[in-house]
């Protein structure tokens, strides 16, 4: 670490490279030598339980907590309406919303009928429709992101679940309206980014956003799904790994025992992170914002290159 | 395709006759037809919805006396000098004298809870709501209202198809109608479609599918081909629930159900939400991308609405 | 037919109101009157019986006649490839074209698969994509119209046959290519007219367009589908009598004996005219000519307004 | 999600071992290694395409001499620091070892058929294709230098899906990548890509499915979610044709299968048409629509290419 830090420090920012924050890094270090429970493998994942909790708070708890007023919009126009995402026109201090995200259910039917939050294309294909929408008529977006991930199914291969996940993001690349995107519980690789190529990426402290889950890398790299635990440890996975990682925007801290005990206090919080992230996008320019977006995942990446570790 | 659909609206001259009464042909109950149309014409029992005439429906909806009608003088000509059996000009006279109307469809400005609108509405009765030069240039119109007024634009459907007896002119009130909601669109304009029973052909693969926003009445038919087109081609009788609007919607062709007792205030909603949306393409940053000036003025009124919903609360889920 | 043209001779021009220039309607009725085959309702069935002839060219053969070379392009990228619509890009005197056509069969094997020309809701979206590809690229695109209509069956229905040619038209009318769309055989109802949205709509001389088969409206109208000679005519669907009508931009003579007899010679009469239109087409500024599209379509129907006919 | 397709390339090192010999997994063939080669890998007897290491691909698709590397100097890092029974940076060297390569990808300009392209080709044998902070950048670079000089990217992807080993950052490379096709797009420059056996994961869910024109290998297995995870979670074997090229195009969702042999042509052809729709776009009065003038002279090159093809007759249906 210190021979990386010192190789940086030695040169000239290069164009087009962007050298991370060492501050930060060292500070990370610091606070995995220190303890702090990083390096201990039970508390990333206690944390995956947490955001897997069947009493945290999902989308349409977020939805009806936070707005006076929701108008539920269905229907990919092709297909299906997919109940595992919902969307819809949501009320917001004298204004207008578009508020999208993944919604599991809490009992044995709604959980059956919501596809335990696992999207189909149709559901991404929604999503973009009412993307659109909002972008005609200058409509902000919100995502609440919290799915295990797309459902991995021979029709929903058919229907294209892969091409339905890109367009999905390009879609994002392309708004002229701000957009949020807040990790409430469970980001499950492709099919949680799908909804996350937002101007700001938070993710509510318990929540967790991975590439895989953790049962599933210890299957393959562990040989042996119950080796969950490391493997969750091992991914980064959880709000603090990925703040110190810098690839999300920020942590939004929960209620006292977690958002699962004060449904009220998450929405109070996951609503003033949205108005405050609002009020900065909307200072900037649409063109500015949406050529920003593309700057910030640009950047997004940690390499070598000729020697150097650059991020 | 015009009268491959049969919609039974026995109600002729546009209104029940007070005192009678009705059997309901989901339920059969008998339904005082006083009660019947109190209930809007929805049954009682079973929540049948009642085809209800284009007046009908704009009493439901309108404040009263905020009605204007547009565009009342077009009359349909008979470009082709159709006949079948009998002249196009002798089919029309009949619609006229049995509807009252003089189309298919009925245009005008409207205010909906205190918010400005156009309204086009069909009706089925007029030559089974099919779509001719009349009906297109009327919607025309109601669009071109809509983006110079700044207020919204709301269709409630109800269409066979097209008017077969002016040919080729009437297929092509299809593209006039896009153009028109394109036009609309290039504003913008928020535009929300009602689909009620049956809503079929030429008005479905056009305007009534482009809105940003599409409803539909419970149980309405919604399909491009007619039922029996379907049937003899497939050559099987088809699922009762075939075409509803509940199946329309599981396979995400609209948004949503909307009873009628319901319509007026979730239309406001939604439009209200739409235009909501104005308030963030009017902040101050945004200003050279905001459009004409006349869209400031429709936004404060916007927002003061929008205000109000503030603190009455729904939900549509 | 005196009173009407009087009563428009003794107006002003309406402001938003086309006043059809009364010369090709006294020339139209002088043309009815003097017979010329119009009176008489076998020439229209006729017609009709040579626009579906098994041997005419379609989309397929068009396109292996007009250009040198062919890439064809698939899918929805939502559920299917839809073979009763072909699309790709066609080589076209050192440039590209943009080619989409409905394509019948000819043989049983083939017709099935075709679908006899009748495209599902997948055949449309199809036509939507390569229309945005040409779009994105600068690509004129050019569209062959040969269909019965699109296809009446449940599953097409579900999967959203109105909405899916609805925002075909609707594509169309956003395009800033030129568009060239022909009639090359059967013009059929909505499922035709979604091709047809085009800057210059042409007939072959033995082509029909109507807003249903005469089957269908002998059936409705006479309660008879044995009927439909009388109804072909009276529905005026031919290339002649919509050149009449003046809703079409032109018709194509086809070679001596038709198309069906001549396959070359008919593509050689297509290409020239595509040539010609687009010459034409590429003058004009792509704002003007999508504004020119929408006026032109604004401008069709017929209807009375205050005691006038209008045009 | 990386390691869940199995894939056998046994050639390792980039190569074939000469006068040795190989049985074909389809039809049990045994195949002469160096006739296997000289038929592109491609059995001779069934068609089957063996998959190939980047540099084969690149020897068969690039004029003779005329292939360039860029950004050969990218390697991974370890930024979790991750480690399961082996650490990352172990299986990196390895990976290194066993293949002659620095990454998953290698991207660089080329010219096919005296046609400049730029080229990023993916290998499955490092790492199983996965995608992650390298494989990112190098997309990234080269979308930039397709931009830069208006040469075409033809991107080869075969992938096992996100680099786990990098966590999110590995995920977030579908949105690096889509943002670099955005890139391309708003040019625009013309992007094909061309999906080989596999295909799959985030590589599939981002850049491979954002193309102007996809392509495939025949039998290539083309699926977001791996077939073992779709059987576990469905509890049912999988048909054969699950997820391969010819149900893709069935389904919509690529525009052609090429065999091996015609790729190179067929890749000519597309992007000479797609480089075609630029003589439209310059015509006279378009000129202020037009984009930075470097295109002209790329539109020239393509003018004469495209009147050279026209010489050629080709088809592809
Ligand atoms: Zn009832
Ligand atoms: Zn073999």
């Amino acid at each position: 670490m210190r021979k990386r830090l010192s190789e940086l420090s030695r040169l000239p920012t290069l164009p087009g490279v962007h050298l991370r924050d060492e501050a930060s890094k060292i500070k990370r270090r610091l606070h995995e030598l220190g303890g702090g429970g990083r390096g201990d493998s039970s508390a990333a994942w206690e944390k995956v339980k947490l955001a897997r909790h069947a009493d945290r708070p999902y989308t349409l708890d977020y939805i009806g907590l936070m707005f006076p007023g929701f108008i539920e919009l269905r229907g990919d126009r092709c297909f299906a309406n997919d109940p595992a995402i919902v969307g819809g026109l949501a009320a917001y201090q004298g204004r207008t919303l578009m508020v999208i995200g993944h919604q599991k259910g809490r009992d044995l039917a709604s959980r059956t009928q919501r596809n335990f939050g696992m999207p189909r294309p149709e559901g991404y294909r929604k999503a973009q429709r009412l993307m659109a929408l909002a972008d005609k008529f200058g409509i902000p977006i919100l995502t609440l992101i919290d799915t295990p991930g797309a459902f991995p199914g021979i029709a929903a291969e058919e229907r294209g679940q892969g091409g339905a996940i890109a367009s999905t993001l390009m879609r994002m690349t392309r708004l002229r309206v701000p957009t949020v995107a807040i990790i409430i519980g469970e980001g499950g690789s492709g099919g949680a980014l799908a909804l996350a190529l937002a101007d700001r990426v938070l993710m509510l402290e318990n929540s967790v956003y991975s590439v895989i889950t953790p049962e599933a890398c210890a299957a393959i790299l562990w040989r042996d799904a119950k080796e969950a635990r490391p493997a969750a440890r091992a991914l980064k996975m959880t709000s603090a790994d990925l703040e110190e990682l810098e690839v999300i925007d920020g942590v939004l801290p929960e209620p006292r025992g977690g958002a699962h005990r004060d449904h009220e206090g998450a929405a109070r919080i996951v609503k003033e992170a949205l108005e405050e992230n609002l009020r900065e996008l909307e200072m900037i320019h649409p063109q500015a914002r949406r050529q920003e977006r593309l700057e910030k995942f640009r950047r997004i990446g940690v390499w070598r290159e000729n020697g150097l570790t650059l991020f | 395709m015009a009268q491959q659909v049969s919609v039974d609206i026995s109600r002729r001259g546009g209104g029940h006759d007070p005192g009678s009464a009705e059997s309901c042909p989901k339920c059969s109950q008998l339904l005082d037809s006083d009660e019947l149309a109190a209930n809007l014409m929805v049954c009682s029992h079973c929540g049948h919805h009642f085809p209800i005439t284009s007046r009908e429906r704009i009493g439901q909806l309108a404040d009263e006396g905020s009605w204007t009608e547009m565009a009342a003088n077009l009359r349909s000509a008979d470009p082709l000098e159709f006949y079948d059996l009998r002249p196009y000009v002798e089919r029309i006279e009949e619609a006229e004298y049995d509807t009252g109307l003089s189309e298919a469809m009925l245009v005008g400005t409207a205010r909906l809870h205190k918010m400005d609108v156009v309204l086009a509405v069909m009706d089925f009765r007029f030559m089974a709501g099919s779509m001719g030069s009349v009906v297109g240039e009327k919607f025309w119109r109601a669009a071109e209202r809509a983006v110079e007024t700044r207020f919204p634009l709301v269709a409630v459907c109800a269409s066979g198809g097209a008017r077969m007896q002016e040919g080729l002119l009437s297929l092509l009130q299809m593209a006039k109608t896009t153009c028109a909601v394109e036009m609309l669109s290039q504003a913008p304009v928020p535009f929300v479609t009602v689909l009620t029973h049956p809503t079929t052909g030429g008005v479905l693969a056009s305007y009534a599918t482009l809105a940003d926003v599409i409803m539909a009445e419970p149980g309405s038919l919604i399909s491009f081909s007619g039922p029996r087109v379907i049937e003899q081609t497939i050559k099987e009788k088809l699922p009762e629930d075939f075409g509803r609007a509940e199946s329309n919607l599981n396979h995400g062709q609209i948004d949503m159900i909307v009873e009628r007792a319901e319509l007026k205030n979730r239309l406001v909603q939604v439009l209200g939400m739409l235009e909501g949306g104005v308030a963030c393409a009017l902040q101050p940053l945004w200003e050279e991308e905001a459009g004409p000036a006349g869209r400031r003025g429709a936004f404060a009124q916007t927002l003061e609405r929008i205000k109000s919903f503030a603190h009455t609360p729904w939900r549509s889920s």
